[in-house]
């Protein structure tokens, strides 16, 4: 039976990332860019995390110190998330859009 | 402490589930389509931690992020109506370069994981064993013990960047200031 | 004076408060005739001019809501509470502008149960329309038949004897507390309490109970006949009525128990539609409503009709006129009617119950207009004769419909949870609304 | 074979929960057996509902379908089950569908970690009441979804209505479960538990159940939780998302036969769920009362004769209830039908009399009794309150439950630290 190590986490991690890279770079729909930055901010968390398990195996059960910073990550995505989309309400308030490409202005 | 059952069936199963959902928040037209695939994804990787013996920050990804951050989504994906917005273009003019510039990216990962793994492995499994019974308590002592609670000041100053986002969001947020 | 103008109905709310006018000012205008009549029989006739139409078809909420506008930016919602809405009281339909959930403006849009009744009367004896009106407010038919049989009795210019007076005082009464105990079980219920409703049907029953035995029908009763009564009170009348009033009377307890100083019930009643007396009075708001905002007015008091001056009974009044005053100004008139109750049924008189009436009832050519305080407001009926077996025209003032008018104004500005609380409160009937 | 059944057996003697234990069968037959139980918990409490409200309504409920209505709930499944599935023709069909799943889901997931005894959890996880919190809150997706998919104006309120309500009170309700996760703390070695077992232990090893703790702060910690907990649930008083009168059904208004019959059962499942949370956190969960004052053998054998003497308490009001029953042939049926459910529960009920039951149900017993007794006041308040109003409702989430829940939190914390706070302003004290 094949054995799951850090790596498969970490390639998996990296898939995600690609996918939320992929998604910020192209997608018009701020709402979706936003999604693909948590896309992308779960991508870390989850090397962070696979990081710890393997930090665990040599240093010992106490060694955590990835799953912490999972939870920082986990923190900052939430604060993101709410600036986010109080700045995508205000956008959408005075353009009736929510296309990314149409963020032109810097006053209005 | 009882072996884990079926790990590699499990972890299968749970990336293809997250990936398929990657795919899905990014190529879906409709919004709301795009925050299920991600609340799926967000799911299979709570699981995912559990499986890395991290049950805390799963539980933590779970109450936050799929019922706290994207019921935010939702919410605002409801207020604002994308009717329109479906009727257009989905994806931007520079979609090609952006894949081009994500697939050179991937390029990257790809060349340093051959250029590392040469001759050696990553990542060796530890020879210690992995812990979760107190897990939640051993990270409540690296957050704010005072032995060695040496995440105390970050996590400080996480509550503060809380706070500047709340007092941003409903700046942001509020009709008439 | 307020800037608000009755826009549905007469303007004879105008007059209240000042010294009772010799004629209402709805039958000083002449009124509106029948509208087959010709135009130059009724010079001066109201048309349709100064009275608010609304075309259902124009006021669709799909035609109103143009595909591409969001709920943010045009920061209004336009929703239609009804015409099938459990908390409408019937047919009636809102059409609410909302922002977010606060209430920008409503529009009543009305008619869904029009039954011409007015227009039934014109091809009618004056007895043979008698059970007609029993059908606008079927919540308080007795009422209805009242003021009908008062008015032709007027009309005709004889009186009904003592013992039928007192009698109908007896039955209008015991009405008066049937219909405010259904309005207080529909509106706890609107506001979610539900078990209020249970309470006051089992007690609304037992007056049910009377009437049936009285007149052989519950609802429709038909009780009165014009120049007196049909029927003899029969064997235990006075009897059961007094059981009624011992038995009803710690019932209000009860109910003021589970509501009055129940903290939720406070904070949804109080301040919620409030309506000031002269806002009411302009809007020609009648009854527990117009009490309700500090004005005295009660019709039993200022222009005695049947008996009631003979009774002492005082007329509640709240100051405040939101929700929490109907509710206490009802609450509080259903302790009068037991009072008054009371004091009839130990006085009823022996002797005839029917005046002396022509078979052929052909009163002489004039017309008439006559109102009695029904449980909800100002029931007023105007009669034109033309000295013909059938009326020429009858004009019902309903006071639900003209009630149901002050609903914007108390309704701006407040949710839409305060809505259905108002709708509650004003106690409308659409029976009476639509007629 | 014989493998199979040693595995199987090697459960019983053991001291843990099926899935702290690590044994697949046992789990397997505890997820069946909660899930089992759950189901005939909420037909049965939906029966209790109608009897019960009816009763405090001056009405009888359900009489017809079965003797005193006791198959009502079996018919309106039927019905619900036969009901056509209506669709709108613009909702969109897929999220439609997928909603009162989620809602489901979250409900019955809960359950995974809710200790009924000791050992009788399906598992118990270290991070046992964050895990409950977290799984009942993502039913909220469950209502917006819902909501938004029926493309209709009132579902659509009723779901903003409704998350903002349950997102609301969750803020209330942590703050009043994390006072209880300092309390657990209060022990030789100084760390609290999330587990769902550690705490009723915790309860067990410091002698009182935790409403009674710090005397006021428990209790009002109990108090913010039991608001918040009807909040959560959407049940009268804070019923607004699901309002009648004002929004016809709320998020469900669009939604027929089964698959709102999905939102039925996930509401009793939640309503079951919160409150086995607030039997676990303050009310000692399994343990029975007084398990410290009135301990040894013979306390226990009384306190475990209790769930028989409830059935059999049970099985004779039926058999009283039976021969009240009218005399007329019509009646025959439902006569015999009585006495059989009562015959049945007094079976049950000598059952457990039976030593080896008799000790492993008594946990279960009491964990049950307890949330029922909370299932009636969900059914009490229902009975007696009017409704919020949305503005209100947010008032008493924000402005009071929230400032109460901080307060106690610090105050929770104080008094756990009294002593150590004592010795340090002592030491400032003498410093100077």
């Amino acid at each position: 039976m094949l054995h799951i190590t850090t790596l498969h986490y970490l390639v998996l991690g990296a898939a995600l990332f690609l996918l939320g890279v992929i998604g910020v770079l192209t997608r018009r729909n701020v709402v979706i860019v936003l999604m693909s930055i948590e896309l992308i901010l779960n991508a870390v968390n989850l090397n962070l995390v696979a990081f710890s398990r393997y930090w665990q195996g040599i240093h010992g059960p106490t060694a955590l110190h990835g799953q912490v910073f999972a939870i920082f990550v986990i923190t900052d995505a939430a604060a993101e998330a709410a600036v986010g989309l109080g700045i995508l309400i205000a956008f959408f308030r005075n353009k009736e859009t929510v296309n990314m490409d149409e963020v032109n202005l810097l006053k209005w | 402490m009882n072996p884990p059952v079926a790990t590699p069936f499990f972890f299968y199963l749970l990336a293809g589930t997250m990936i398929i959902g990657g795919i899905l928040v990014i190529t879906r037209k409709n919004a709301v389509h795009s925050a299920m695939a991600l609340i799926t994804t967000l799911l299979a990787q709570a699981a995912l931690y559990l499986m890395l013996y991290a049950p805390f920050v799963a539980g933590v990804q779970i109450i936050l992020y799929a019922g706290g951050i994207m019921v935010l989504f939702l919410f605002v994906i409801m207020l604002i109506n994308l009717e329109r917005n479906m009727k257009e273009r989905q994806f931007n003019r520079q979609w090609l370069v952006g894949i081009a510039t994500a697939a050179a990216l991937g390029g990257l990962f790809i060349a340093v994981y051959t250029a590392t793994t040469r001759g050696k492995v990553l990542f060796p499994e530890g020879r210690m064993s992995y812990v979760e019974a107190d897990n939640t308590q051993k990270i409540a002592g690296l957050l704010f013990d005072r032995g060695m609670g040496q995440y105390m000041f970050a996590f400080e100053i996480a509550s503060l960047l809380l706070l500047v986002a709340i007092i941003g969001a409903v700046v942001m947020a509020k009709k008439r200031i | 004076m307020s800037g608000y103008r009755s826009i549905w109905g007469s303007r004879a709310g105008n007059d209240h408060c000042n010294d009772p006018p010799e004629i209402p000012r709805l039958a000083d205008e002449g009124a509106r005739l029948r509208d087959d009549a010709d135009k130059k029989a009724s010079p001066g006739g109201l048309g349709t001019d100064g009275i608010r139409m609304t075309d259902p078809n124009t006021l669709s909420p799909l035609d109103l809501e143009t595909p591409d506008k969001t709920f943010l930016d045009a920061n209004e919602l336009i929703i239609n509470m009804g015409p099938q809405h459990p908390a409408t009281h019937g047919v009636l339909r809102v059409i609410l502008r909302l922002d977010g959930e606060k209430v920008m403006g409503l529009e009543c849009v009305i008619g869904y149960l029009h039954r011409g009744v007015e227009k039934i009367a014109e091809n009618r004896t004056y007895t043979m329309f008698n059970p007609y009106v029993d059908r606008m407010d079927y919540v308080a038919a007795v009422s209805n038949g009242l003021g009908y049989c008062e008015a032709v009795e007027k009309l005709l210019n004889v009186g009904a004897p003592a013992r039928a007076q007192y009698i109908r005082v007896i039955l209008t009464e015991l009405n008066r507390i049937a219909s405010h105990q259904l309005w207080l079980g529909t509106h706890a219920l609107d506001i979610g309490a539900i078990t209020p409703l249970f309470y006051t049907f089992r007690d609304r029953e037992e007056i049910l109970k009377i009437f049936e035995k009285y007149c052989g029908a519950r609802l429709t009763t038909h009780a009165f006949r014009i120049g007196g009564l049909q029927y003899e009170a029969y064997e235990g009348f006075e009897r059961e009525v007094k059981n009624f009033l011992t038995f009803f009377t710690p019932k209000i307890d009860e109910y003021e128990e589970l509501l009055t100083t129940n903290r939720i019930w406070l904070e949804r009643t109080k301040g919620v539609g409030t309506i000031s007396g002269p806002d009411a009075i302009a809007l020609g708001v009648t009854g527990p409503v117009l009490r309700a905002s500090g004005v005295k007015w009660d019709i039993r008091k200022a222009q005695p009709y049947a008996n009631y001056k003979n009774f002492e009974f005082e007329v509640p009044t709240g100051q405040n006129g939101d929700t929490y005053d109907r509710y206490l100004v009802r609450i509080a008139e259903m302790r009068q009617s037991c009072r008054i109750i009371e004091q009839a049924v130990a006085g009823v008189p022996e002797g005839p119950i029917m005046a002396k009436v022509p078979k052929v009832m052909k009163p002489p050519v004039g017309e008439i207009y006559h109102s009695i305080e029904a449980p909800k407001g100002e029931l007023g009926y105007f009669i034109v004769s033309d000295g013909s077996t059938q009326p020429y025209r009858i004009r019902v003032r309903p006071p639900s419909f003209v009630n149901l008018q002050a609903l914007e104004v108390m309704c701006r500005g407040q949710l839409v949870a305060d809505v259905i609380a108002v709708i509650g409160t004003l106690d409308i009937v659409l029976g009476e609304v639509d007629r | 074979m014989h493998d199979l059944i040693l595995y199987i057996q090697s459960y019983l003697d053991s001291d843990r929960t099926p899935g702290g234990a690590g044994n697949v069968f046992w789990a397997t037959v505890y997820i069946l057996l909660v899930f089992g139980g759950l189901s005939v918990a909420v037909i049965a409490m939906n029966w209790l509902e109608r009897k019960i409200l009816a009763h405090m309504q001056v009405r009888l409920g359900p009489m017809r379908v079965g003797p005193h209505g006791l198959l009502q709930p079996i018919a309106d499944a039927i019905k619900l089950l036969l009901k056509e599935d209506i669709i709108p023709a613009e909702a969109d069909k897929l999220v439609f569908w997928i909603a009162p799943f989620i809602v489901v889901l979250a409900a019955f997931t809960v359950f995974v970690v809710v200790p009924f005894g000791p050992t009788h959890a399906i598992t118990d996880m270290n991070i046992g009441i964050l895990f409950m919190l977290g799984v009942s809150s993502l039913s909220v997706l469950g209502i917006v979804t819902a909501g938004w998919a029926s493309n209709s104006h009132y579902p659509l309120i009723g779901a903003l209505r409704s998350s903002a309500q349950m997102v609301s009170y969750e803020v209330a309700m942590g703050l009043a479960v994390l006072s209880v996760i300092l309390m657990t703390s209060l022990n030789a070695t100084g760390t609290g538990t999330l587990s769902m077992i550690g705490i009723v232990q915790a309860q067990l090893t410091q002698g009182e159940w935790f409403i009674f703790k710090f005397f006021p702060l428990g209790l009002i910690g109990f108090f913010i939780f039991a608001i918040a907990m009807v909040a959560e649930t959407n049940r009268a008083p804070f019923d607004l998302p699901e309002a009648e009168s004002e929004l016809t059904a709320g998020f469900h208004t669009e939604y027929s036969g089964f698959r709102w019959s999905l939102f039925f059962l996930a509401e009793y499942s939640a309503m079951i769920a919160v409150s086995s949370i607030a039997v676990t956190l303050w009310l000692g969960g399994w343990l029975r009362p007084f398990p410290n004052w009135l301990s040894g053998d013979r306390w226990d054998l009384v306190f475990s004769l209790f769930p028989g003497i409830t059935f059999v308490l049970l099985a004779l009001m039926c058999f009283y209830n039976t021969a009240r029953m009218p005399k007329h042939p019509l009646f025959k049926i439902q006569t015999i039908g009585l006495a059989g459910f009562g015959a049945v529960l007094g079976l049950i009920g000598l059952l457990l009399f039976w030593t080896p039951v008799r000790v492993r149900v008594t946990d279960i017993f009491w964990f049950a009794a307890k949330v029922a007794g909370f299932m009636y006041l969900y059914i009490w308040y229902r009975g007696t309150f009017p409704r919020y109003r949305f503005d209100q409702l947010m008032k008493v989430g924000w402005k009071i439950l929230l400032p109460m829940g901080l307060a106690l939190l610090i105050l929770t914390a104080g008094m756990g630290m009294r002593t150590e706070l004592w010795a340090q302003l002592q030491g400032v004290w003498r410093g100077q």
